[in-house]
């Protein structure tokens, strides 16, 4: 059982992570990006290239792949400088699709759809430790780090720039700078998160980084409250644990288990954004926070 | 070597136990105690639940047997995860089989699935035993990793065999999907053919949620094919299937045993497609194929396809070998099993005889069947 | 020769995409709604015709059942999803995420009743022959074709010459303007709904004739709608049924130029460059903002 | 005339725009005195507004240039024009409406865009220091803590004048600063202009509201149909009944009339 927790922890610390920081571009500058996945899964293809061909060590990994997610995190930033609101959706929604493709057609890099095999277990400077830790002090670091950013003035700048970005920018707020940069660090950020998933699973492929992960990362934030700083938090607990937590279900046929499970779910979803639509955390009144 | 002769002995007991004798039964207690918890790992939602369905009826029937054989002295609990076929809640679900559910078998699916939850079964010693993928890359991804379905490498030297000999073609086209096992096919088929006096003419590979294949199908029809060859899995087999005979391919379409799903045999443009898969005579084979063929019908007025014989001989394989871990006074855990497994290495299994590798891997003979439509097929090389 | 087979191709998916795109187009124009379920209606819609199929029922009776089946799930969406959101002042990612819940339990409600798994509606409609020669045509393609013809023509007329139509339009820019016409903006949300999803089920029709339904149909069908929409332009009808054809033609022609496996990338990537570059689409009126 | 031109902080020569076949703004030039208050006035469709996007870079000119300070500012970006000490206000307000009061003129004091502020503890201090000066000088020290969507009307216009005091620049552009707005408010509003212009500001001001216009400001530059047709004291310009023939047009309702329905 401490096992099988400690599992479920180390996932829900890593998919913490991802809320978190696409929290930190969805609640505070409004970028409403569905390609969280791809930064995720930039950082796990870029984590376990590091520990296959050099050494496993989980920091090298998670420094690696922030650097490899959040140059790439252009692609994102630069769609989020041009337009707002669905059309921003749409094109990151784009890009998700295309660099699934990417994902599974660059063989060398990303080991196609059959993905990275035997990804040795990590270490810290040469001793081996678990990722549970790791993630753990990673999802810490993060929260604490979007919550400086949002409560400081680079929290006010964005949200500036997501009430009125002409406002801010006749207030001297270079607001591709700071798009630019809240896109670098939540992918950055997602980069982290995917090292940390590849040294846990020690396997990795396409699969794990499609969009139906980037959705299930965005209902994390949004049922748990966007802008807030434990609302993506409490969006995945209960995200990942509802399955996980069906599954303990004594009373349901094998042959439908999963239907069942499945439908539990997206009715505990739906539900929640109809009685909830501000988030579990959220303020009725912040749900308008959309361009 | 001085053990060899007894271990023959066990091994030929092991499998004359697994026949129905009824005096087995008699001279055994009724099952108590703590069960055995067996896991299946299966996409049991989703666009792949299909399989999961099927799979997950193969292992009942064989865990019926097995109580009704009072085999073990313990009772046996199924305990289902749905994997999604996708790596992320196949890590969850294994999890949980293991360290909470302390299963000591877990039947497993999917390339996906069985090589992100390979490293949990290997730390924890925990058999896994898959019955549906087939690609190369299964093989040896641990000690307790076992396949008991014959790899591709089997599969697509027996198609060119039958279909340059019996079928007379000599260009090939294939559609695949470009994963392991996609590649292993494009591979085998580059080297088989010429071998065989024919030739690949070309390969298209599909994304695998790839929906439309009328484009495709132009493509394929210009390269002028005796035969096409089709690696995919899935729903998206009978869309290509259509795709290709909607669309002006008439040639052969063949495949490996993916094909034994209802969705391909119930197809009506499916009549006539070939696909290899293990030795499985239904009708005339050995009597623990028989026992399961008939008793399969009987319990889901369907008949069993090589998916479901599989996932029989995954799970049905956990008693044998139980039972001898339970004979010789051990405690039934992974390594007693592997150990078992490998002492004995040949079963009476559906489909006849089936021995593993070191590695775990059943070698079993195939044969190529013929899509007959409505859901049956013909065996047109045993 | 390849290069006309894949254009008649094209055109087949063409006008399935486009269809579908027009219908989650009119929804969005008219009342703001991304409506990520109407690959859900799709799927419905499909799956209702193929039950009327099977029961052996003629196939104007299953068409019909398909409409309703889509318009009614249309309409409960507005009703019981949406709205109550929408009085909350929800936000677009909360409704985003209510009908992924939507999409979600439909699709495996629809596997565990109707079978997983690859379904087809067997028909000779979908049976292609050389009409010349190395081009394979097969009557449902005129068929798809011209049901998108009519439709679209019927839905001209009845955007520019009814009562309804016209509120329906304005609505997305003055809902104020809705009242003077004596309708309640409520009641033109829920006829936008119904109509957009009831041009759905032609589009599911054919697909279950052609390419064959499983549960999860109508994901990629919505994805290709909501980039038709983009692509086209926000706000305009036209611009999504046209760029729903081309990217159809566009996925299909793109096997003359590259290899089978990047296809369905060329869409998306398209949808990309179009927003890099002309956001506002086609024949987009409205700026980005 | 253009020696005071060439001192001006903020001047502009021969500005142009146009949308389609519209001439927008037709070559506008203009000077902003340091510490005056400029009114600019127009009929509706002037381009009164178009000429500040013009000058703030918001939109691209088709022809002349600006300079701030004798620093040519054409093709900068909005950011960068704002940097040189250009600060403006809006019609729509556009305030940072999810935000608290304070946050909205803390971050107006706020320019840099990276992680961090630029000043390290003293910087903070002082920008501190000075969002509450704005926040006293505008009456909203009470406020400071409510979200600006839940400001009262004439407190969101003090908001959006507290955010241009604590960018403390030296040129101000306001949109209709003062329409909509009560008796006492306006007063309150005047002493602010007239703080700022005895500190030296340049201020330009668009407003329909000819008393308003005569109470505050130094200067008229009256614009029609995108070019300044006249300019001078407030006196002379508000007295020429050719030019309130133009301003009022062929329409009948009053001015203020017109200001309130644009507000």
């Amino acid at each position: 059982m401490i096992a099988y927790l400690s599992n479920l922890a180390t996932q829900l610390a890593i998919f913490g992570i991802l809320a978190a920081t696409l929290n930190f571009i969805v609640g505070y500058a409004g970028i409403f990006s569905i390609a969280h996945a791809v930064f995720f899964g930039l950082g796990a293809y870029a984590g376990a290239q590091i520990a296959l061909l050099l050494v496993p060590d989980v920091v090298l990994a998670c420094l690696f792949a922030a650097a490899i997610a959040g140059g790439l995190s252009l692609c994102l930033a630069l769609p989020a400088l041009r337009v707002r609101g669905e059309y921003f959706v749409a094109a990151s929604l784009g890009l998700q699709m295309v660099a699934v493709t990417l994902f599974a057609e660059l063989k060398p890099l990303t080991g196609g759809i059959g993905g990275l095999v035997g990804i040795p277990l990590p270490t810290l400077f040469g001793v081996p430790v678990g990722v549970l830790p790791v993630a753990l002090a990673a999802l810490a670091l993060v929260l604490l780090a979007t919550a400086l950013l949002a409560r400081g003035a680079f929290g006010r700048t964005l949200t500036a720039i997501r009430d009125a970005e002409s406002a801010a920018e006749a207030l001297g707020k270079n607001v591709a700078a700071a798009k630019t940069l809240a896109v670098g660090f939540a992918c950055a950020g997602a980069g982290v998160a995917g090292a940390l998933y590849a040294l846990h699973t020690s396997f990795v492929n396409v699969e794990s980084f499609t969009m139906e992960y980037s959705v299930l990362v965005m209902a994390m934030v949004i049922i748990g409250g966007t802008g807030t700083l434990w609302g993506p938090l409490i969006g995945t607990v209960i995200l990942l644990s509802l399955p996980a937590g069906l599954a303990f279900l004594p009373f349901i046929p094998p042959s439908e288990v999963g239907a069942i499970q499945q439908i539990l779910y997206g009715l505990a979803m739906t539900l929640l954004m109809i009685f909830r639509p501000a988030g579990l955390v959220g303020d009725l009144s912040r749900g308008r926070a959309t361009a | 070597m001085h053990i060899a002769p007894t271990l023959r002995r066990r091994g030929l007991l092991a499998a004359a136990a697994g026949l129905p004798l009824p005096f087995v039964r008699a001279a055994r207690a009724q099952p108590s105690g703590e069960p055995y918890v067996m896991g299946t790992l299966f996409p049991m939602s989703g666009p792949n639940a299909e399989y999961g369905e099927a799979f997950t009826r193969g292992a009942q029937l064989a865990l019926s047997h097995i109580a009704a054989d009072n085999m073990l002295r313990r009772p046996i609990r199924l305990q289902a995860e749905d994997s999604q076929a996708l790596p992320q809640p196949s890590v969850v679900g294994m999890n949980k089989l293991v360290n909470v559910d302390r299963a000591v078998w877990v039947l497993v699916s999917w390339t996906a699935t069985s090589k992100a939850v390979a490293p949990i079964g290997d730390r924890a010693k925990v058999i896994m035993v898959n019955g549906g993928a087939v690609g190369p890359d299964l093989a040896g991804l641990s000690p307790y990793f076992w396949n008991v379905i014959a790899l591709a490498h089997l599969e697509v030297p027996v198609m060119v065999g039958y279909l340059t000999r019996q079928r007379n073609v000599k260009r090939v086209a294939l559609i695949y999907v470009d994963d392991p096992l996609g590649d292993a096919i494009l591979g085998q088929l580059r080297a088989e053919l010429p071998k065989a006096g024919a030739e690949l003419v070309g390969s298209f590979s599909v994304p695998r949620a790839a929906q439309q294949f009328g484009p495709v199908a132009a493509r394929v029809r210009q390269t002028r094919p005796d035969a096409v060859y089709v690696a995919s899995f899935g729903g998206q087999q009978s869309q290509i299937i259509k795709g290709l005979r909607d669309n002006g391919v008439t040639q052969i379409i063949c495949s490996y045993s993916a094909f034994s799903i209802d969705s391909v045999r119930q197809l009506p443009e499916a009549v006539g497609a070939l696909y290899t898969t293990q030795k499985l005579d239904f009708e005339s084979g050995d009597p623990v194929t028989r026992r399961f063929a008939a008793e399969f019908r009987a319990r889901y007025n369907q008949t069993p396809v090589a998916y479901h014989a599989n996932y029989y001989n995954a799970a049905y394989l956990f008693g044998l070998l139980a039972r001898q871990v339970e004979q010789a006074g051990g405690e039934v855990n992974g390594d007693a099993l592997r150990e078992a497994m490998l002492r004995t290495r040949s079963f009476d299994l559906v489909g006849g005889r089936g021995t593993f590798d070191e590695q775990g891997n059943l070698m079993t003979q195939m044969q190529v069947n013929e899509i007959k439509g409505a859901g049956r097929s013909e065996i047109v090389q045993g | 020769m390849l290069f006309l087979q894949l254009l008649l191709n094209g055109l087949q998916t063409g006008a399935i995409y486009a269809l579908t795109a027009a219908g989650f187009a009119l929804i969005f124009g008219a009342t703001r709604i991304f409506h990520f379920a109407h690959g859900t209606a799709f799927t419905l819609a499909g799956y209702a015709y193929l039950f009327a199929w099977r029961a052996g029922w003629p196939g104007w009776v299953g068409a019909l059942i398909a409409v309703a089946v889509a318009t009614l799930f249309g309409m409960a969406m507005e009703r019981f999803v949406y709205r109550p959101i929408q009085r909350h002042e929800g936000s677009f990612f909360t409704v985003f995420v209510a009908a992924f819940g939507v999409g979600i339990v439909v699709q495996n409600l629809v596997g565990m009743f109707a079978g997983r798994g690859l379904a087809t509606v067997d028909t000779r409609l979908s049976f292609a022959t050389e009409v010349m020669p190395e081009i394979f045509v097969a009557p449902i393609l005129w068929i798809a074709i011209a049901t998108a013809a009519v439709l679209f023509a019927a839905l001209t007329v009845f955007l520019t010459r009814t009562h309804a139509g016209v509120a329906l339009r304005a609505l997305a820019q003055n809902p104020d303007l809705i009242r003077t016409y004596g309708l309640s903006a409520n009641g033109i949300s829920v006829l936008a709904f119904a109509i957009g999803s009831a041009l759905a089920a032609p589009a599911a029709i054919v697909t279950a004739m052609t390419s064959g339904l499983n549960e999860a149909i109508g994901h990629h069908v919505m994805l290709i709608s909501i980039a038709a929409t983009i692509v086209g332009g926000i706000g305009s009808l036209r611009g999504a049924a046209l760029a729903g054809l081309m990217l159809g033609v566009a996925e299909s022609l793109a096997l003359q130029f590259v290899d089978t496996q990047w296809a369905e990338a060329v869409s998306f990537l398209a949808l990309f460059a179009f927003i890099l570059f002309r956001p506002s689409g086609i024949f987009g009126v409205a700026m980005a903002r | 005339m253009s020696a005071a031109r060439e001192d001006a902080p903020l001047r502009c020569e021969g500005l142009a725009r146009s949308f389609g076949g519209l001439q927008a703004v037709a070559g506008v030039s203009l000077a902003l005195p340091a510490g005056q208050v400029t009114a600019l006035v127009g009929p509706n469709g002037a381009g009164k507004t178009t000429l500040f996007n013009l000058i703030t870079g918001n939109l691209r000119a088709d022809a002349g240039a600006a300079w701030v300070r004798g620093r040519p500012i054409t093709g900068l970006k909005p950011w960068q024009v704002a940097r040189l000490g250009v600060a403006r206000s809006f019609q729509d307000l556009r305030l940072f409406t999810h935000m608290t009061v304070r946050d909205n003129v803390l971050a107006a004091t706020e320019r840099s865009a990276w992680f961090w502020q630029p000043g390290g503890a003293a910087g903070r201090k002082r920008r501190q220091a000075a969002a509450e000066a704005a926040l006293e000088a505008t009456g909203l020290a009470a406020l400071a803590g409510a979200r600006a969507i839940d400001l009262a009307y004439a407190e969101r216009k003090f908001l959006s004048l507290a955010r241009i005091l604590a960018a403390e620049a030296d040129i101000w552009l306001l949109d209709e600063p003062a329409s909509g707005l009560d008796p006492a408010s306006r007063t309150r509003f005047a002493e602010l202009l007239r703080a700022a212009t005895g500190r030296g500001v340049a201020i330009c001001l668009i407003e329909h509201n000819l008393d308003v216009v005569a109470e505050l400001s130094d200067r008229i530059a009256f614009l029609d149909q995108g070019r300044v047709i006249a300019e001078g004291d407030p006196r002379s310009i508000l007295r020429d009944p050719a030019l309130a023939a133009i301003y009022f047009g062929d329409r009948h309702e009053p001015a203020t009339a017109a200001a309130e329905t644009t507000a």
